[in-house]
């Protein structure tokens, strides 16, 4: 199996005008998200790697982000104003390449040269060699304090830009990240945005037979964040609550996206063992199948269960402005 | 000792991680001190089978190295001895301080073993790439520096390290390599072993690089060229009388190591010839962070390959007449 | 000013018998604490170096742990079932030579040579050179990780000994320790406590102006450790609640001990120009006069202002058992 | 360039940490995109005065080095030019990895200052000396690393630094050193300076070394032994011409340096010397986890005196007749 231009099939989606509602702002992220999906199923199978599980229990969240939240578009990847988004758990680097794909940022082809030799779509995310990239990652624990940082710089500028950071639930038995959440809180960074991408599993097991991380929210909550809950399959919370930060003015926000690992794929959901498996030919094609015939605006009911205990409830107002577009930049 | 009856390049292919989980499980039978350490890497570093057989002496911290070699540090204090099994990327990197601190100047019986080291991980990118652990943890005082070769080696200087008292780190190869040595292999702390006599130019060499040495040898030697090749498994301390020999005895040395090209084995052997016995030495290694590619590839991209070797030595011989 | 061994002038203390009665014991630790810092005193004064702020804050701790705490004697520094102190917050070293002085572990006029060339007694303790100190410390965020490795072996041994660590509250900063913290909680390790030396100052100047720590109690609760609030300058409550731990089965100990730097100095207490500034002659002299007029048995109250907003109330049961003495050891 | 009149030791000492804070208050009224990050380490890195001018640009993390630069790598990010100030030993031990992947591999406009460097923390013990740093960085691929002598090389290595684009290292000294340069001293980037001219042999070093080594070569001159002193401020990337010349030219090189015996400069002038032209090198350092004592006590114990320098010129001198 090789991975060619023939298996980079995926529309350009780009974002909607900024005045449609916010039923078709979910309906294009969800079909952009579907869409991801069938791309990056492809870029692992043909290319024999990459980390499906965790690229599927994020790509609802990155579509969310790039698709109506960040102001960010293909011409202002180098805007000194531009939203920031880190993605943290840079093992996911496939989805993000993918989603910037979908959105106009990389050129649809140039997938096909993922993991190639001396391509510029590495297993891990670089910024000297992918617009859009705002930091290299890949060992955990890097983007929450370099996202801190760049909050800082927001803030020093008075600058409305917004900072977000995409975690792994594994990735916060780091310590580097709770240096970083309590520098966050001490500079009343309101405009920082940590999401986790509560799968609860890690690379070998679940996150509670590892490390447990719970009860996360009253962690995050004693390091000076707002917390807020959503299921992070459901991209119309995804967008209310994205687009609606801050929710405690002086306080950075912890959105705890639970979602699961290989979602919504039947056999790869939940299971541990696609971390960074890849499927072989017939799992390959019952994911296409499975993907295919996902409506678009599908959305994963998550059993309350599967939420923290301690949920600690905020009002998340709806997004009358449009979403992606700053109010009140200065 | 050494087998070169076979081209190298032919035989069988191992990854070392297998001999260190059978020979961590012997071990681990033996003494019931021995405790293996992890950072969530259970199933890189190979050990399910290690967690299935002694379920409480696997400690998993999570993904969380500094306090993964501080944990190790605390466990040798009350008797263990613990194996720290991570990525080498995140070890060294990440736990630098601790390995300093904790075990090294604190002279705790913790055996580091650095999994998946130099650019085994490939495509992953120079994040996950271990290049720089060798020159990292030399310049650390009170820690002895191994990377084995094959197998064979890596189970012998695990046992090594097992019944030493004091700090080890272990490089545990990932990518496959062929057996270099004969079963009875045993490893000496501090020595070379040369696997192949020769007068006209010496390869100095370790870790998943000491075939492609050997196969570079056998190159020469159809073209005439005798070159002596010495494994050099232990990094520190060097055998530094293996070095002055070879700077003595033949026209020039060539080190070559999955590594940063600078401050590693090659460092260490530049500095040993230059205050002993001034000579010709060429450092092969990875002189900047890694382009997109599979280990192979970037072994071979980066001249470590047996014809780069080759090249480099027939250099070194052709200067010298 | 160099130091010499007239300088070395404290008396040996050793330990109670251990059918004492607590008040005696409280009296014994209290003119223990008096005498540590009388030497330390001497030692920073005349070798012009230490920190002697740090020092200040942690003696009545030492004293307590060493004095009627720990289950360990200069006979059995290398029994493998003795208690374990670390001390992470190694810039005291001065304070821990001294209280191991104090108690019979090192030869008094050893102390002579704090700081000199090839001396044992380095800036920050050595494991190698010094009996009775279990980790070289010095770099903060170490002591915590070491402290849950000896925990963890302790219950692989099945073995009763315990383990107490004792921690900076700026040190708190260090993200090594939520590391630590989390995998203790994980592996339920009920004879580890961390004792919190919580003067709210750090080197430069308050915890709370540089990264506040606060809600300290809710962020240790929430790493899953029982949480205890307790006068750190009060040798009975330290010597019951040190004594008295585990307060939950299955939880590790964290017990937040309010002190001041530089305790009980009037020109050094709470003064962060103290961290490690030496006194002068007429400063030295002031000290001095000051420690000898402290009747046995002071303690420093602490206005609840000092203590944390939220405390966690646990009863703290009285030691019934002779303090020292481990219950129960197998 | 170099006054070399008056003997060297006579001179008026200098704390390196003046001409640093004194600077980057200089470079931050003339651009306002420079701030400072420290973790708890104003007072250490001499910068109340900054935190006064500049109360933003004092970005202080707390004691949380992992954060402090990758904090500094997403200012770079956000268009300010972060220069990072806390003590040596933590800078690099303890965020090594966010060194070699937020800053170096993420190519980002960090400097990395590492405050009282080598054993100038003397009696702290090993944990607060940093005599690994320069070997740690070295190995770290896209990061300069200079190592100043005298305030005024340090205050044109940081001007330099915050008029260049990219990842800089730069070890500012706590102990007290002459002057060496005159105040016209420009800082040229992998230039080194002949402060001495000579024939018998070369001494190459940098930082509050450098001083002692124009002391040993006023001493050996006195025996009518002309040693070449060359300054090294830029370990990476390495003058390898000037030291090519000084193999070439002289009986030997002697570096000397508040570092680690191996790895650092002593190591890269041994490779640069193997690979380009044999040459006896013989490297002062320090070898291992000092012992108690002063910096001054420990540099003179470990032989980087004058004495201890030129008693190594001399050595190679009387072997080369
Ligand atoms: C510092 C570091 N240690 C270990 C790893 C190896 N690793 C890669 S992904 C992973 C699991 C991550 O789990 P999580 O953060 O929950 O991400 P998920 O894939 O579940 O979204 C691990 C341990 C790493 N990349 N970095
Ligand atoms: C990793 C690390 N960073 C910085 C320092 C420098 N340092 C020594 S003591 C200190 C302040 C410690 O404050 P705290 O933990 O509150 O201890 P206290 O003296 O107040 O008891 C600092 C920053 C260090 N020793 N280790
Ligand atoms: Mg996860
Ligand atoms: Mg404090």
């Amino acid at each position: 199996m090789t991975l060619t231009v023939e298996h980079t099939t995926m529309p350009v989606l780009g974002r909607l005008p900024i005045h449609s509602s916010r039923a078709e702002q979910v309906a294009h992220i969800a079909e952009a998200a579907r869409q991801i999906r069938i791309q990056d199923l492809k870029l692992v199978h043909y290319a024999g790697a990459g980390h499906i599980g965790g690229d599927f229990s994020a790509i609802d969240i990155l579509a969310t982000l790039y698709g109506a939240v960040l102001d960010i578009t293909p011409d202002s990847v180098t805007d000194p104003e531009r939203d920031r988004f880190i993605l943290s758990k840079g093992h996911v680097a496939g989805a993000l390449y993918t989603t910037l794909a979908a959105f106009g940022f990389l050129p649809v082809d140039d997938l096909a040269t993922f993991l190639k030799p001396l391509s510029a779509l590495n297993g891990h995310p670089n910024r000297r060699k992918v617009a859009g990239v705002e930091a290299n990652t890949g060992p955990l624990g890097h983007g929450l304090p370099v996202a801190v940082g760049h909050a800082l710089s927001a803030k020093l500028d008075v600058s409305l830009r917004r900072t977000y950071v995409l975690v792994g639930d594994g990735e916060l038995q780091e310590g580097s990240n709770w240096e970083a959440m309590m520098a966050a809180s001490q500079y009343q960074l309101d405009r920082l945005t940590v999401i986790v991408d509560r799968n609860r599993l890690q690379q070998g097991a679940t996150t509670k037979e590892t490390n447990d991380l719970d009860p996360l929210p009253d962690k995050a909550a004693a390091f000076g964040f707002a917390v807020v809950e959503v299921n992070g399959h459901d991209h119309g919370e995804l967008l209310d609550v994205l687009s609606a930060v801050p929710f405690r003015p002086g306080k950075p926000t912890f959105v705890i996206a639970h979602t699961h690992k290989g979602h919504p794929i039947s056999f790869m959901s939940n299971n541990v063992a696609w971390h960074h498996r890849v499927p072989d030919v017939a799992e390959f094609q019952q994911a296409l199948t499975e993907l295919e015939a996902v409506a678009p605006g599908y959305t994963k009911e998550l059993g309350m269960t599967e939420r923290s205990e301690g949920i600690i409830k905020h009002s998340l107002p709806r997004v009358s402005s449009a979403p992606g577009a700053k109010r009140g930049r200065g | 000792m050494s087998i070169v009856e076979t081209s190298i390049a032919d035989r069988p292919r191992y990854d070392c991680r297998d001999a260190y989980v059978e020979t961590l499980a012997e071990l681990a039978e033996a003494d019931h001190r021995i405790v293996g350490v992890v950072n969530d890497s259970v199933g890189s570093s190979k050990l399910n089978s290690f967690r299935k057989a002694f379920p409480d002496r696997l400690i998993n911290v999570g993904i969380a190295e500094q306090d993964m070699v501080g944990v190790a540090s605390g466990l040798a204090n009350g008797g263990r001895i613990p194996f720290v099994s991570a990525a080498s990327c995140f070890l060294t990197g990440r736990a630098l301080e601790q390995i300093k601190a904790d075990v090294a100047y604190s002279n705790t019986n913790v055996k580091l073993c650095g999994m998946s080291p130099g650019v085994a991980y490939g495509e992953l990118g120079p994040t996950h790439h271990s290049i720089e652990d060798i020159a990292w943890l030399r310049a650390i005082s009170n820690l002895t520096v191994i990377v084995p070769a094959d197998p064979i080696e890596t189970a012998a200087a695990l046992r090594w390290a097992a019944a030493s008292d004091g700090p080890v780190f272990i490089r545990v190869s990932r990518m496959s390599v062929p057996k270099v040595y004969d079963e009875d292999y045993a490893f000496r702390l501090g020595r070379a072993i040369t696997v192949r006599a020769g007068d006209d130019v010496t390869l100095i060499s370790n870790g998943t690089v000491l075939w492609r040495a050997i196969a570079a040898a056998e190159q020469l030697a159809t073209e005439g060229i005798s070159a002596r090749v010495l494994s050099m498994p232990t990094v520190k301390p060097l055998d530094t009388s293996a070095v002055v020999a070879a700077a003595r005895e033949t026209a020039g040395i060539v080190t070559a190591e999955e590594a940063v090209s600078g401050g590693g084995l090659g460092g260490a052997v530049a500095e040993t010839v230059v205050q002993q016995h001034p000579a010709r030495v060429t450092i092969l290694g990875i002189p900047e962070f890694a382009p997109t590619g599979s280990a192979g590839y970037l072994l071979d991209h980066f001249g470590l390959s047996p014809d780069g070797i080759a090249a480099a030595a027939r250099r070194l011989v052709t200067r010298g007449t």
